[in-house]
């Protein structure tokens, strides 16, 4: 797995890694960056100075919504669009992971079981970017391959309201992304996709439905087995 | 006064009206085929900013800076019901007639602005331009004083749940869901 | 209280009489000592010129057709908005009031203040019926129509708005 | 209003009227952004940069009514040394909790330079080190986008661009900001 998490370092693997092979070209080769002589590179700080640190949400729903006008200069329909925010979410996401799993050190565990790896996400995870937990974790009782994360006010939805036209599209895309990514890198591969489910209360829940590749419930099988 | 100009730029959007959602997806019907797998207690919404106490807000328009019309919507009973066409011409001469308010200031000082407050009988109105050029409007019943704190709160809205929309496109009327919603709740409907 | 100007129009939309009292810092104690424009008509080709005066960037003939524009439109905003019956009051900016009066013959009377005075409804009624009536219609040398402000200004309707503003405060 | 009480502001807004979310997240997905960009445009780094600023502009054009209505600004700034003080201390403040210092204006107090010590955007970045991301790429050239739609919506015309960068091995990161004019008030064209 990458040691940096510049967003250049996978930028061109973010789509398809979904296990990221390690490249240490540059870290061991010699560079030919140009370094800051005020050490101000990534290299002299430390990686927990922002653990804690905060912006304005205002800040991110304005980088957000003008990344969702840019991508949808871009695509054909909804579906085309959500994809693409999938994709940004999951490169956040790949990030993100490191940082949580380099951050909780020799605590840091190995999910192996679907409910572990669940969980994690919907607390872990959640607190550490979103400064909440996921509002429910549920079962599809039908499908044994689905689950669903519910969020009662995605962040990233605040302040946008979908146009009629296009009623299906759910911007949360962009958190499925992130979900993804880390299920990808637990080695649990699945498809996250967000969708609009309001209640009375809460007119912008989402719930993420993760479904899971066949292998993983697979080898889920294997562990209940032994 | 002239209003034609603004009024050819605006004509072909239509009125700001308000649209539900249309109906979300349902995914799995049946919610009690459910299993629950966290404990995740139920949590309340988060407190709405305070209503307004004690007043009848009749109707909220917002002019972009060419004068076009881009919100108007009813809260009470209070005012006539007019036609869009009707608001989009008001909305025009309006704006005419706030730019010559400021030119008729009779005192010396040197940055004039507009009409702020206006009184009927039945009436008070509440103009504030943002230093961008936008307008807001509030109608109130007469006599209300707290005005102010009202088209503060709007502004504020506007910048959440207008501005902030990617869906949304600069000076053009606004349709957004999330911005009726706040804006009702916090205009809360007198009976 | 500041008085800064005073207008009339009749019902053809004519100016038919322009007061404006001096704004400055020893004006705002006796606004009315020295009237600027003792009285004018100010729409009509006579021999009146109107310097432009301090605080004020437009000539006052200037300044009576845009305040006319102005209260013929919010007038009739008002009316569209609540119905025939509602009338327009009054409106401030940050730096001035214009209280508005219109009586059932379209007669209307306008007169531009600081954002410190109470409404002036009844004020300006009151300038209606004690001294345009008394003074203006019932002085039998005063034509039936004023056009150009013939008639208005008379000296007792001067005398009588000089101290009639004084005791608005 | 004088500097330190734009400052107080600025903390204030920050402090009692911003809602907050993580650091971390915005950096990542900003990254993203450009990351995408470098992807769409094929490392053509000046469309890149070009791109950005035009997706900061979009977003100055909506930021500056939050701007306006968080900070409860209501009175126009006097002159530009004002307009930078405000954009340094309440605007910078108010968005990315950062104050970058204002230097080196020029004599017609036109011109002056923001000097960012901290930049959140550029949190966690390394250019890539293909031979000209360094000498091409402004990596955080939405920033100055962003003052131009902004500053362009309450009539100020200005041109804003990175000098420097530390990402780029520059000792400082540093935008020069240059009102080219005031724009006129748009009046209604009325016949009186």
């Amino acid at each position: 797995m990458n040691r940096d998490p510049s967003p250049f370092r996978t930028a061109s693997t973010a789509s398809t890694a979904t296990s990221p092979t390690p490249k240490y070209a540059n870290l061991t080769a010699s560079t030919n960056l140009r370094y800051s002589l005020t050490r101000k590179s990534i290299y002299d700080r430390h990686l927990n100075r922002t653990k804690t640190s905060e912006l304005s949400k205002s800040a991110f729903a304005f980088l957000f919504g003008e990344m969702v006008q840019y991508a949808q200069k871009k695509v054909y329909g909804v579906q085309d669009l959500e994809k693409k925010l999938n994709l940004h979410g999951y490169a956040v996401g790949q990030r993100f992971l490191e940082l949580l799993l380099w951050r909780d050190g020799r605590t840091a565990k190995r999910e192996t079981r679907i409910l572990g790896i669940l969980q994690f996400i919907s607390h872990q995870l959640y607190r550490a970017i979103f400064q909440k937990q996921a509002d429910t974790l549920e079962k599809v009782r039908e499908n044994e391959d689905e689950y669903m994360i519910s969020d009662n006010d995605p962040v990233v939805n605040t302040y946008i309201s979908v146009p009629k036209e296009m009623s299906q599209l759910n911007c949360g895309a962009f958190i499925a992304g992130i979900i993804e990514a880390v299920l990808d890198g637990h080695c649990f591969p699945a498809k996250v996709t967000a969708h609009t489910a309001p209640n009375e209360l809460w007119p912008g829940r989402t719930v993420f439905l993760i479904k899971f590749e066949p292998e993983v419930l697979e080898r889920e099988a294997l562990r209940v087995g032994s | 006064m002239n209003v034609s100009g603004w009024f050819e730029a605006v004509a072909s959007c239509s009125s700001a009206t308000t649209n539900s959602r249309s109906q979300a997806l349902s995914l799995h019907p049946a919610a009690s085929h459910r299993e629950n797998l966290t404990s995740s207690s139920f949590k309340p919404p988060t407190p709405r900013p305070g209503h307004l106490p004690n007043m009848v807000v009749y109707a909220v328009l917002i002019l972009n800076k060419a004068g076009g019309l881009i919100y108007q919507r009813d809260f009470n009973p209070g005012l006539q019901k007019l036609s869009s066409n009707d608001y989009l011409i008001l909305a025009g001469t309006f704006h005419g007639v706030h730019a010559i308010t400021s030119q008729i200031s009779p005192t010396n000082e040197t940055s004039s602005s507009g009409l702020e407050v206006l009184e009927s009988e039945n009436f008070v109105m509440r103009c504030f331009q943002t230093l961008t050029g936008t307008k807001f409007l509030i109608f109130a019943e007469p006599r209300q004083q707290n005005l102010d704190v009202v088209v503060r709160r709007v502004y504020e809205l506007y910048a959440d749940y207008v501005m902030k929309n990617p869906f949304y496109q600069i000076e053009m009327p606004i349709r957004s869901e999330g911005f009726d919603r706040h804006l009702n709740s916090y205009i809360k409907p007198h009976q | 209280m500041v008085v800064y100007s005073f207008f009339i129009f009749d019902r053809h939309c004519e100016c038919i009489y322009i007061r404006q009292w001096l704004n400055t810092a020893s004006s705002a104690a006796q606004p009315l000592s020295r009237p600027v424009t003792a009285s004018s008509a100010a729409t009509v080709a006579t021999s009146v010129v109107e310097k432009p005066t301090a605080g004020s960037r437009l000539s006052m003939a200037e300044q009576a057709k845009l305040v006319f524009g102005v209260i013929f439109s919010l007038r009739n905003m008002v009316k569209k908005l609540c119905g025939p019956e509602d009338s327009f009051l009054c409106y401030r900016t940050g730096h001035y009031k214009l209280h508005y009066y219109e009586t059932l013959s379209s007669l209307r009377f306008v007169m531009l203040t600081d954002i410190r005075t109470e409404s002036l409804k009844s004020s300006l009624h009151q300038i209606y019926v004690n001294l345009y009536v008394e003074y203006v219609v019932k002085n039998p040398l005063s034509p039936v129509e004023h056009a150009g402000g013939e008639g208005v200004n008379n000296e007792l309707f001067e005398l009588g708005i000089d101290s009639f503003v004084r005791t608005i405060d | 209003m004088s500097s330190t009480s734009r400052a107080r502001l600025g903390e204030e807004v920050w402090k009692l009227r911003t809602d907050k979310i993580n650091a971390e997240l915005v950096t990542l997905t900003y990254g993203s952004v450009v990351a995408q960009l470098c992807k769409d445009l094929d490392g053509d780094y000046a469309e890149v940069n070009k791109q950005l600023d035009k997706m900061g502009y979009n977003i100055g054009l909506r930021l500056i009514e939050d701007f306006l209505a968080k900070s409860n600004m209501q009175q126009k700034c006097a002159n530009f040394r004002d307009t930078a003080d405000v954009l340094s201390k309440v605007g910078f403040k108010m968005f990315l909790n950062i104050t970058p210092t204002i230097a080196n204006w020029s004599s017609d107090n036109k011109q002056f330079s923001l000097l960012f010590d901290e930049n959140p955007l550029a949190d966690f970045v390394e250019l890539p080190d293909d031979g000209k991301a360094q000498s091409e790429l402004w990596y955080s050239n939405m920033l100055c986008g962003v003052i131009r739609g902004a500053l362009e919506m309450v009539q100020m015309s200005v041109d804003a661009h990175f000098v420097s960068d530390v990402l780029r091995g520059n000792d400082t990161t540093e935008m020069r900001i240059n009102l080219i004019r005031y724009i006129e008030d748009e009046m209604p064209q009325d016949d009186e």
